[in-house]
């Protein structure tokens, strides 16, 4: 989806958008893919009636919205190689940070994970930015047979990745760097009202709106 | 002329929106997005003697015209809220605050109370006897007189402040409470907190909830809100801040006529997060549409059907 | 395979979608509009010994998501309903139907279910004690246990068919007046009825309702209507007939998964007078899309969270 | 409004249509103005956040709606020469009736009352039916100062009308034939399933969607 409109607020890859729906009491929070100029590229997938009513909206509709929500991604930690890790709809933020990290001259590597060849999307977009791209399925319909810890590269400085809590914790255990995490939870508000979001973590009780998504690796508190 | 004040036990408020607790933080989120001066005044994240996270996640669920949700009382507990978020809260909010309050013993009530009381921007003490989302206090003291009565008395004693006790909605009784309240020597009540609710995922079949049920708000609510701000306000002599599903100037006024002499508003901050500013300037134009002057004239001014 | 149909109380029902009672008549305005023998049953119009008219207009009110009626029992008395009502019933309905009975004391809920009982279509008794819109009677019965337990008592010693006690919402703890009825012989539970609730007209500065309040319906309520199904299901033995807010099939299913062995549909039949047969088609689907197989499967089957 | 559809249900003058709206609970029920092959003509009154959104649809807006509610009027005791008695929203009706008596050959005359000038609508339509048309406004801006009672013809030898109470009151003691009031109602469903909209009548008690909206003058009960 792309939506043209006010994207000053956008700062750091991997804050979000919340978006409001007619029929709907809630927000729906999407991760922020690409902002380039006035226009905001969002990528989501169909799970609920939520996002099912996105896909539904003619060209043109005017959504209300509320913009650069969250802390985003730390770049500085990135060093000279850093990795940049996807997995399923923890892909689209990897996007505009690695556009991001590419502008800093990193040499950023990539390894997007999907279940089957069917859901692989984006893999062209993130190959013409220039980097090196490693696409992994569990089925090996397409790329390589397995998991995003089955395709890691050898070198990198740091990481960081947004994806399902599986692959966080496959992840957590394979990485031989610090990094980065970006976690999704139930929102009520977004913007760090209503506490709905809160996490514990080794620094404090963090509001995953607010003080997240992205949380460092070294404060994460790993329970099941 | 000041269409719009209203007197709140003995203070004045600009108007009667009040932001509610659990919905507004300790207000500088807000103060981000726009002057909340422009507020009557609003209700702070319920206080505890001790900091809680709360309830484990998922503690929201979405529904039709509203949302569920089990936070549980997080907050940093009050010697934090009185040395860290007061101090943020006094640099952005010129007026006094409401603070609100909960408790698992009538001790903590008493103990948590006193301390707000004494801090120079506290204008009022709300008593929060009706959350869905503790165990072992909460709700249980809101759901019998004795009990609700008991917690209003021990407040009382230790404090100085205008008292207002909010009760919950999941009664067979309000108004016996209210009175038992207000007996006890409560110097306001307000109401609904939320009502018990539940939802299912049906992908999971698990509750969406982690904590199975939690504490459902949103205009969906709105009419059992009025209602029993009406059963409560015709009962008690002493002022009624109504809530519950309040997201629009309409809706305030209708909650006025019911009894409502300031009136607060929950999840629709959180959806909008300038609900609060937009019903408050909103206001004076849909006052004139129905012929009203001024709200204070208002308030209890239902007519017989 | 049969996918839909659930035992109620002994009896086969072809799907557990019930139009409830109030909402669909003695059944024979909706057969003008569709072949209601696809339902699983429907819950008629609530009897009771003498005619009523019920209340003065105006007893509707629209709400967020929801409306409220005060129509207080309307009826042509038990005599009228036996003599003319059920035969007009008979000609376009060949199931068991559910009798739903209200009363203003124990001997009237006595005296009309003994009447109903010997009515051959007759299923199951469903006995209102919660209807909000009457004085003296109805839901003063079913917010306490023992005067609930009282009427079932009363009319299980006169029948013979399934009586199903249908319990108000409006009660600080639902569970113990349902396992009143239970202990008093109750072969089932149905709930909820109404939230009470309210509305003012803005231009008018009156109650929208002419006695002021009402039975507050429609999927507002349906959270709270989930939740105390849910309490009552894993509290009590016999079976738990939902109700409140349902206007999906995806509403059913999280009913059935709450612990509802069948389902009533009540103020979707007023906006959308086809609704039940609608979700009774959409519930194959939907069943698929949550990989069920058969409903009777997913009766109390939500997992702990 | 015109709408285009399926007016095969409507059978009457007098009848109504049902009309659901997103975001409203309740479906507005309006009074059939004309009806001409399958274009159906409502003329409604902005009273409300319901009217409201019905005067903003965008032409082309597809609604569902319930047709042929309600009994209508019957013209069979209507004789020679009608009298039709509009008063402000209940003018509407008056014009399919007038068309329908004027069908069988009757020799209609109609009264329509208003407040003032500026509230005055449809009276060019039924002039166009070439039936003789009085107008009365109370502040006598426009037509005959007052009300519809002081304008009513010498001749009449039945009567027809729909209109605010006030005007039913003032009508029933003026008129000197029998005739047929609609009367208007909160109403839950408009099919006569939720008994909302019930009456008391000397024939029992009707409900005004089902066995009403239309009642004959020797039925009513009067009550303030």
């Amino acid at each position: 989806m792309l939506l043209r409109g006010d994207t000053s607020a956008i700062i750091n890859a991997g804050e979000f958008v919340n978006i409001q729906l007619d029929g709907f009491y809630l927000r729906r929070p999407i991760s922020v893919c690409d902002v380039e100029g006035d226009v905001l590229t969002l990528i989501y997938k169909v799970v609920g009636k939520g996002t099912q009513a996105i896909s539904e909206l003619p060209e043109g509709t005017e959504l209300r919205l509320l913009t650069g929500l969250g802390n985003g991604y730390d770049l500085t930690p990135a060093g000279e190689y850093p990795l940049l890790v996807g997995g399923g709809v923890g892909v689209p933020p990897m996007f505009l940070l690695a556009k991001r990290l590419l502008a800093q001259g990193k040499d950023v590597r990539i390894v997007l994970g999907f279940n089957t060849a069917d859901e692989v999307f984006y893999e062209d977009e993130f190959k013409a930015l220039g980097c090196e791209v490693q696409v992994t399925t569990v089925d090996g319909s397409h790329g390589v047979k397995g998991f995003v810890t089955d395709a890691l590269p050898e070198q990198y400085t740091y990481f960081y990745t947004c994806g399902p809590m599986p692959m966080f914790r496959a992840l957590n255990k394979a990485v031989k760097t610090s990094g980065q995490f970006s976690f999704e939870e139930r929102m009520g508000c977004g913007f760090g009202a209503c506490m709905g979001c809160s996490c514990k973590t080794l620094t404090g009780n963090k509001r995953i709106c607010k003080d997240g998504p992205v949380l460092k690796k070294e404060e994460i508190i790993w329970t099941d | 002329m000041d269409r719009l004040s209203v007197n709140l036990c003995g203070i004045k408020l600009d108007n009667p929106v009040i932001p509610a607790s659990g919905t507004f933080g300790y207000g500088y989120e807000f103060a981000e997005i726009y002057d909340i001066n422009c507020l009557g005044t609003f209700s702070f994240k319920g206080t505890t003697k001790d900091p809680r996270f709360g309830n484990p996640t998922p503690r929201i669920a979405e529904c039709t015209a509203g949302m569920i949700n089990a936070v549980g009382l997080q907050n940093p507990g009050v010697d934090k809220v009185i040395t860290e978020e007061l101090p943020k809260l006094k640099a952005c909010f010129h007026k006094p605050v409401m603070a609100n309050v909960s408790g698992f013993s009538v001790e903590d009530y008493a103990y948590t109370c006193e301390r707000l009381d004494k801090e120079e921007q506290v204008g009022w003490l709300e008593v929060n006897v009706s959350c869905p989302n503790v165990h072992g206090g909460g709700m249980s003291f809101g759901t019998n007189p004795e009990a609700a009565a008991e917690v209003t008395r021990a407040v009382k004693r230790v404090t100085t402040k205008p008292v207002i006790i909010k009760l919950s909605p999941n009664v067979t009784d309000i108004v016996s409470i209210a009175k038992a309240c207000e007996d006890a020597g409560a110097d306001g009540i307000s109401l609904i907190n939320t009502l018990l609710g539940m939802r299912i995922d049906l992908r999971t079949k698990k509750p969406i909830i982690k904590n199975t049920m939690g504490g459902f708000s949103g205009p969906a609510i709105f009419p059992v809100a009025l209602r029993m701000v009406y059963q409560v306000a015709h009962a008690v002599k002493i002022p009624v801040v109504g809530m519950g599903g309040v997201s629009t100037a309409e809706d305030v006024i209708e909650m006025m006529l019911a009894g409502a002499t300031a009136v607060e508003v929950g999840a629709q901050n959180l959806v909008n997060p300038t609900a609060c500013k937009e019903i408050i300037e909103d206001l004076p134009a849909v006052m004139d549409q129905y012929h009203i002057n001024s709200l204070n004239e208002i308030i209890g001014g239902v007519k017989n059907g």
